[in-house]
């Protein structure tokens, strides 16, 4: 991540240095950043592409109080984050497994130990366009007559300089630190999302003051070069990026991988177990794959090893 | 080939018939319903039919699947955007969208957020939504839960996260909702639509299999029957045809 | 273009509409909108795909009175349609042949012919942005210290409802007709832009009413859904797809084939004796190049014929 | 080989030697010079210079290309963007930037709208400019023309198109102008920079072959001469090698 001092002689030349790290590292650098300010922000979107091993390494490596943004929707890390004690807030418009609501996420806004802000998709992505645009807020004409209106925290209803009406706005939202997750990239941090659905990955990337992504594979620089078009988060907004087999895991990484929608709902199970009271389950559950992994082969292993992934894999070939 | 039509395949079949070709409109959040809709409608009677709005266009899945977000869903899919084009279309409007959610009342208003308590001290906490808007941007939209229930369709939600038409003509007027709203409510036991004076929900038809006196037990409000009630009409066969063969060949409509 | 009207039986089946036109009917199409509101976009940037065919073909079917918009810069097609007699207004920051300035512009402005509006690239960039988003404005945040700034038409001052300072904002710019030249389409509609450089052509799209785009070829839809994520612009967008080999010549349609550097030169040449007195040049230049040839067969045997448009192939092809 | 330096080939020398290794920047319009420049810090000192900001990232042309607004400029670069992202970069400001212009004048405000006249009746019309945010939201800019006469260095600029340092420290404060703003006039003839108080341009050295003289002469207004003015110091054979050899093959800056 250091730059080299600049020379003028050209005598000691420095090199490009490369943004590669390991996932112990980016934890390390996500939670310093995360200390100075809390906003942490995931790409993706519900099941697909979430830096889930980056949010795992976080938690390990040992995060709480913070506030939690995503594009507009998010299931599985927001409760894993919730269930691991990490979370003050959430700013995420809907937080749902979609074929059932999320354990942990329901049981601690419930109990008061999070808030939980009523928030719409407009909102989220208009500050985080204010910010990438960099300009003091994002206009907003779409919302009306929700009660959502009435609790969101970031919006503000302004006066229209052009129409006179009564309109919404919405300030920048900037992330501290953004976790994406993205098939390829080269050791300069360009990312090439391969999947079709690429979400609020790139306006996230260009809203924040930090972004570190785990990648499927690093491919040689020339792969990219090649085809410049294809590289959807440019180098420039990339601070750090880390190669992790399945670490979108139990996330889909397509065309690479698909959910593992099994994975996802024996953990619901045990997150409602929890919400009944008996959180034995969930807690060797993080301590199995959150807090015991050293590695992510380590956590490959936990999960059911290369057979079990081989299984993924094929599921987002066939379908 | 029609007896065993399913009560899903009955609400697909129903919905299709009020997509219009040339349309653009999308399938909100849960999509396996609205989305074979949408496909039945481009195969049978609106080639024009634009799928689009949530960051793709015009899926071309090989089945059906239960979530939109999901890369398999969309197949062979023409284009793909990003929330930034979503906040356009958000603005700017569709033709028709869907929505369902906890709670539906009279007014077809549509609760994710929470039931019982407040939002801060939920007695339930849901899943809230991210896109409120499409609801009155767009042109109309329609109501199609997969359960049918004393609970889910209650005489007030306990918030409005999707507004339908509010507490009515007034209410909406004064929240600056000036398109159609809610225009069908379309579940597994029956069809409602809305009073043109109140806006109001009122039994349309009611599903093979289900009565009127039933679909009332069933629902939480007044459902304003007077009279016959008629029966849905059900599917055709060139309709299950086309829905079974082409749109839903692994039976998902059906488990 | 024509919507089949909905049929609920099933009986007469309509079937999907072709957008593919032919280059007249697309510039009737598009003088007919432009009558009811004189505001035209063109895409691309400078020399590079810009969609010049459309606008030879709405010169050739008659318009006058133009606003003229684009992406924050352009050249030879603005200054052959002032030469034309075509336009009334120029929205454009930057007009200039980059190698030197643009003749027809310069004297139709110095004598008053023409207004060429003192404008930047983040007012037009963000009035389209705001047309595209559906906002009523977008807030500007950037602009300190400019001439330009006291004579701006589009930019106003506001208050910045959240920091209290001046800042300044621009409503929608939406174009009645814009004009964009790619390298592909499918017979949907749907853009697929193969050259690394795509400028606003996708923002003015969304901003548009009207949408008529020039391609070096119309691919098999196939094509279009084998990669869905190198379509540019969705067919949604678009009203009218006209296929039209060198369509954005004498501009380049990278990696198609190069500009044409030395025809441009050459109308330069002959708007410069124009702006001196002699337009003998200029006139014949326009009745054989525009108004003259009857399909785009005949302008490329009036430019040279396929020997001249093989070396610009060439040249995209060896740089 | 120094004997063979070109104008051009001092200017980029110049330039290069002033951008730090990790910075951000672009080009500007006219791109010939500050592209080799941004190349030859690259090649030299400054691996991690990004170039970014309009529209592309790090290209890796085969030879110097007089506009970068050409797909075979950028050769094989790192990524593409759009106009819409290049309005957020404006907004947030680059390491550095180029400009030039019809006019120059002595507070390094530059003129590309008109001369003469008035901007709706002009007597000779400029090309205008496109981007006019990087000057002040850049940490700082650099002029460039690649003229150097009493006709494109004036006193005072007769319309404003890219604000350098505007009458001095107040009007610049008033302006709201917060960052450095043009920082060196790199010409064929000589190097200017700006007196810290007044922020007027004065002359810093001159290329081989030229003498202060020679240079005032051919400038519109006072460069404040006080004794021996330094000569550039011509490029080293290291920088000239790295220059011809993989920047310039093609001899476009000896043209």
């Amino acid at each position: 991540m250091e730059v080299a001092s600049p020379t003028m002689d050209g005598q000691a030349k420095p090199t490009r240095c490369s943004k590669v790290t390991s996932l112990q590292d980016a934890a390390r650098l996500a939670r310093g950043a995360l200390e100075e300010r809390p906003e942490l922000c995931l790409g993706g979107l519900f099941k697909q592409g979430r830096p889930v091993a980056l949010v795992r390494g976080l938690l390990a490596a040992g995060a709480d109080g913070l506030h939690v943004y995503s594009s507009p929707g998010a299931g599985y890390d927001i409760d894993l984050m919730i269930a691991a004690g990490a979370v003050a807030q959430v700013f995420i418009p809907g937080v749902t497994l979609e074929n059932r609501l999320c354990p942990n996420f329901r049981r601690a806004v419930e109990a008061g130990q999070v808030t939980a802000h009523a928030l719409d998709a407009l909102t989220v992505v208009g500050g985080l366009m204010a910010s990438a645009h960099g300009v003091p807020f994002q206009p907003i004409d779409a919302l009306r007559g929700s009660d959502v209106l009435k609790h969101n925290p970031l919006l503000r209803e302004i006066d229209c300089p052009f129409s006179g009406r009564h309109i919404h706005a919405v300030g920048p939202i900037r992330p501290r630190v953004t976790f994406l997750h993205a098939q390829e990239a080269d050791r300069w941090g360009n990312l090439r999302h391969l999947s079709t659905m690429v979400y609020a990955d790139q306006l996230m990337a260009r809203a924040s003051d930090m972004v570190i992504a785990s990648v499927d594979r690093i491919v040689p620089e020339e792969v990219v070069l090649d085809d410049p078009s294809r590289v959807t988060v440019p180098s420039h907004y990339v601070d750090a990026v880390v190669e992790v087999p399945f670490g979108a895991h139990p996330t889909a990484s397509f065309p690479n991988y698909a959910m593992d929608e099994e994975h996802i709902d024996a953990y619901a199970d045990l997150g409602d177990a929890a919400r009944a009271g008996d959180a034995a389950g969930l807690n060797a559950y993080i301590a199995r794959h959150v807090t015991g992994p050293e590695s992510q082969g380590d956590y490959i292993e936990a999960v059911g090893g290369s057979a079990h992934f081989a299984r993924l894999e094929a599921e987002a070939r066939n379908g | 080939m029609n007896s065993a039509v399913s009560p899903l395949e009955q609400m697909v079949v129903v919905l299709a018939r009020d997509l219009a070709d040339g349309e653009l409109g999308a399938a909100g959040a849960a999509a396996l319903v609205p989305m074979a809709a949408i496909a039945l409608a481009r195969e049978l009677h609106a080639p024009n039919l634009t799928v689009g709005g949530e960051m793709f266009f015009n899926p071309e899945p090989g089945r059906l699947y239960p979530s939109m977000l999901d890369d398999r869903a969309l197949g062979r899919c023409e284009a793909a955007e990003t929330f930034i084009e979503l906040f356009g279309h958000s603005h700017h409007g569709l033709g028709f969208f869907f929505h369902s959610g906890l709670q539906h009342d009279a007014f077809g208003n549509i609760n994710l957020h929470h039931v019982g308590g407040t939002l801060h001290a939920p007695k339930m906490r849901g899943p809230g939504a991210a896109n409120l808007s499409y609801c009155h941007t767009s042109s109309r939209f329609y109501i199609c839960p997969t359960v049918h229930s004393a609970r889910n369709f209650v005489e007030k939600v306990d918030f409005i996260t999707i507004p339908g038409h509010l507490s009515g003509p007034a209410a909406k007027r004064d929240a600056g909702l000036v398109n159609e709203g809610p225009r069908l409510v379309v579940t597994p036991r029956a069809v409602m639509d809305f009073d043109k004076t109140t806006l109001r929900m009122r039994l349309k038809s009611v599903h093979a299999g289900n009565t009127p006196e039933d679909v009332q037990r069933h629902t939480g409000f007044d459902l304003a029957i007077r009279g016959d009630v008629p029966r849905t009409r059900p599917p055709t066969d060139a309709e299950l045809r086309v829905l079974r063969e082409r749109i839903d060949p692994s039976g998902a409509l059906r488990a």
